[in-house]
């Protein structure tokens, strides 16, 4: 199984350093819902309020991890429709791999591209919205455990719509409900590691972790049975 | 497919089978739509417990202390949140069964509970907001069972989308069974989060201490009762639609299938190269 | 009091429920209509 | 295999009873009785639209079966997991080439070889035979041509050295040079033990290979045409 994890992840990621589409495209997407949050917010906000923070920078939670489930679901869509080109989905079928291992290899490759999604995005946010750190170890627990359960569930749901022609306009829609967990943990465990105290957010860490765990079983469970028919 | 019709037909209607060889023109109508026997009992049993509730629910019983009489939308809105969870809970059963045995009886029960669940969950949404509204002040708070419910609500769209999705039956029926299994976790998941995440937030809990006395409580009790006798009358009609559909695409597939075998009368053998034996077979 | 709320929710409420199991009637009459006698052995 | 194989008496390796097909609620497929032996090298002919590429599917184990009965390398068809265990054994070449585009011609074999637990060192010498040595196997396959794409396919399919061979229109796009490659290679397969089903239009070029052809019309066998048309072996 994890051997043919580590096949298809190498596989996913030689592709994107050779087509570029997430470095090329989908960061900037993110740069710019970024940006555009910042904008509808209003700029004027970035004043400092009563306590020290601007509004902008105590909404910065939510709206970076807004900005990275958006890019994660162009991201997971382009790691299907790298299957999707010229039959692949049906000689990946016909090969010994194993669906979990499959499973694995396209959420590792996925999780990977997203990591630095968040390092460059997490880089913008700080400038754009100017927020503090109080914790880096739990800002860390966080974003690796929110990554987890985001390209868990987002492989899941993509292997769901994958060969549709709906694939698009469907993934969006399975998939955003069912993030709600690990957006609200996300944020609320950032805004901890950002303005303090982190106390507040390990219990959140928890959640996410459990989530990804939840998702990550789901995903070599029944991934066979998603993408063998 | 005859598998599971005939296990369709000793589970929907056992009541309805001495109605067989009745012949009269009243039978003869009614077999012309998805009512029966047992459909009719229960539809009217659900009517009649529906009236019933109307009057204790609207009139018999009075305003409660501190609701007033916003108290009666509870009578509506639990009985569906009852039926909703139901539904959801036959989807999820139906999505077990078919991945255990392709059993399309379950895989259309599994689509037509949805559907209803779909139809309540809206209701829930509607009865709560407009609860809310005399009660927090605001149709919408994020209330964490309010929150939960409408994530819910989407989500089973997002299945019921994926269901009318024009895909290859086994295929659709297949990852829908899949996704429905995957709902019911993401329910509880989502459900528990957003309560924890409202308890963090704000002390302030939006429980009222509930004064109910006897009529309240019957009127309650006589809305499940009638929602359940509805809710089932709707299942079971909307999968005999569904069962009737398949059995359409099934008589389809058969005329198509004539069609596809007559193709070689229709095309002249140009590139019959290698022989030709002549004379029909 | 709060009359203005309940008479809508009801109204909302048994009306969906109306619509909706009126147009499943109506669907299911016009599937039954085109569906062969013996294909509709489960009313027997 | 080997067991039966060593008695000497031909197997069936592909035996279908009124095999019906339906892909999107078309009857690609409106029942089929075919019987092919181990060893045999069959050829599927038939117009456009006739179920060709559907029969070549189902005896991979892609394509669902809809009504009656068939057994492909001993699997069941009609059952989910043996229809996996199928698609191991045989070794499908069909219109869509399954190679990713971003990857070079390597990379795409090494991986599909990987994919298949191929041993690596035996990738090289089919490449050479195919034409694909040298500078070609660090190109990119988006900017192969149609043909190369073909032999770059053609490739895994002989790394995987699969029991059952499923070539749809396998000398379709393919050069002078290369159709010898691929009638070689039938050849040579069969000398292994290998079975050949092959769909193609250049029933000329087919007949020389082939054992005998069957007629597909309307998603079956054309009984007048096909009923056990022996073609002599040409070699």
């Amino acid at each position: 199984m994890l051997r043919d994890a580590r096949l298809v992840a190498r596989k996913d990621l030689r592709i994107e350093l050779v087509s570029k589409v997430i470095a090329g495209q989908i960061v900037p997407f993110g740069l710019i819902v970024l940006l555009l949050f910042g904008l509808a917010v209003s700029p004027d906000l970035a004043v400092l309020g009563r306590d020290g923070r601007s509004v902008l920078a105590q909404v910065a939670p939510g709206l970076f991890w807004v900005a990275v489930v958006l890019s994660a679901l162009l991201a997971v869509g382009r790691s299907f429709a790298v299957e999707a080109q010229d039959g692949n989905l049906d000689a990946l079928k016909m090969t010994g791999l194993d669906p979990a291992g499959v499973f694995l290899g396209k959420a590792a490759a996925v999780a990977v591209e997203l990591f630095i999604l968040e390092l460059i995005l997490g880089i913008g946010a700080f400038i754009l919205y100017g927020t503090p750190i109080a914790s880096w170890a739990l800002l860390a627990a966080t974003i690796v455990l929110t990554t987890a359960g985001i390209t868990a569930a987002g492989t899941v749901y993509a292997a769901l719509a994958a060969g549709l022609r709906v694939r698009d306009t469907l993934v969006p829609l399975l998939l955003l409900p069912v993030l709600t967990p690990v957006l609200l943990g996300a944020s609320i465990a950032t805004e901890a590691a950002l303005f303090g105290p982190p106390s507040d957010g390990w219990s959140w860490v928890l959640l996410l972790g459990a989530f990804a765990l939840l998702y990550v079983g789901v995903g070599i469970v029944a991934f066979g049975s998603i993408m063998e028919e | 497919m005859g598998r599971a019709q005939s296990s369709s037909e000793a589970d929907v209607s056992p009541s309805a089978s001495a109605s067989a060889d009745a012949a009269t023109p009243a039978s003869r109508a009614q077999r012309l739509s998805t009512s029966s026997r047992l459909t009719r009992v229960l539809g009217i049993a659900g009517l009649l417990l529906l009236g019933i509730m109307l009057a204790f629910g609207l009139w018999f019983s009075g305003p409660e202390i501190a609701m007033r009489d916003s108290v009666r939308l509870l009578y509506i809105h639990v009985p569906s949140v009852f039926v909703a969870y139901l539904c959801f809970g036959v989807t999820f059963l139906g999505s077990v069964q078919y991945l255990r045995n392709q059993s399309s009886f379950w895989d259309l029960m599994a689509h037509a509970a949805a559907e209803i669940g779909v139809l309540f969950v809206v209701f829930v949404l509607v009865t709560g907001s407009l609860w809310g509204k005399p009660t927090w002040g605001t149709y919408w708070q994020w209330d964490p069972r309010l929150t939960s419910t409408s994530m819910m609500l989407l989500m089973y769209v997002g299945y019921l989308a994926l269901r009318r999705l024009d895909l290859p039956g086994e295929v659709r029926s297949q990852r829908a069974a899949v996704l429905g299994i995957v709902s019911i976790l993401n329910v509880i998941v989502v459900h528990y989060s957003v309560k924890w995440w409202r308890s963090l937030h704000q002390s302030q809990t939006f429980g009222i201490d509930t004064q109910m006395d006897g009529l309240m409580l019957f009127s309650f009790f006589l809305g499940v009762i009638a929602f359940l006798a509805i809710g089932a009358w709707l299942l079971v009609h909307r999968f005999r639609v569904g069962w009737m559909e398949s059995q359409l695409d099934e008589i389809r597939l058969e005329h198509a299938l004539v069609e596809r075998r007559n193709e070689g009368r229709a095309y002249p053998r140009e590139d019959d190269l290698l022989q030709v034996r002549p004379g029909e077979s | 009091m709060h009359w203005e709320f309940v008479i809508p929710g009801y109204i909302i409420v048994l009306g969906g429920i109306a619509l909706y199991g009126g147009l499943l009637i109506r669907r299911g009459r016009r599937l039954a209509e085109q569906l062969p006698p013996e294909r509709r052995r489960f009313l027997d | 295999m080997s067991d039966r194989a060593d008695t000497g008496v031909p197997s069936t390796v592909v035996q279908l009873d009124g095999v019906i097909s339906v892909i999107n609620g078309f009857p690609a497929l409106s029942g089929i009785d075919l019987e092919i032996e181990e060893g045999e090298i069959v050829l599927v002919r038939g117009p456009n639209g006739a179920g060709k590429s559907t029969l070549l599917r189902l005896c991979a184990g892609l394509a669902s079966i809809d009504g009656g009965s068939g057994e492909v390398l001993g699997f069941d068809l009609g059952d989910r997991r043996q229809r996996r265990s199928l698609r191991r054994e045989a070794g499908l070449l069909a219109h869509q080439t399954f190679l990713y585009d971003d990857l070079t011609v390597d990379e795409n074999v090494a991986f599909w070889a990987a994919a298949n637990r191929v041993e690596p060192d035996t990738v090289d010498p089919v490449l050479d035979r195919l034409g694909l040595a040298g500078r070609l196997r660090s190109v990119r396959a988006s900017s192969l041509s149609a043909g190369q794409r073909r032999r770059a396919s053609l490739a895994v399919l002989v790394c995987r050295r699969p029991r059952l061979w499923l070539l749809d229109e396998p000398h379709a796009g393919l050069d002078a040079d290369g159709q010898r490659v691929v009638d070689q290679l039938v050849r040579h397969a069969v000398g292994f033990g290998a079975t050949v089903l092959i769909s193609s239009h250049d029933v000329d070029r087919v007949a020389e290979v082939a054992d005998r052809s069957v007629t597909l019309v309307g998603g079956r066998l054309d009984s007048q045409a096909s009923a056990s048309n022996r073609v002599r072996r040409a070699s």
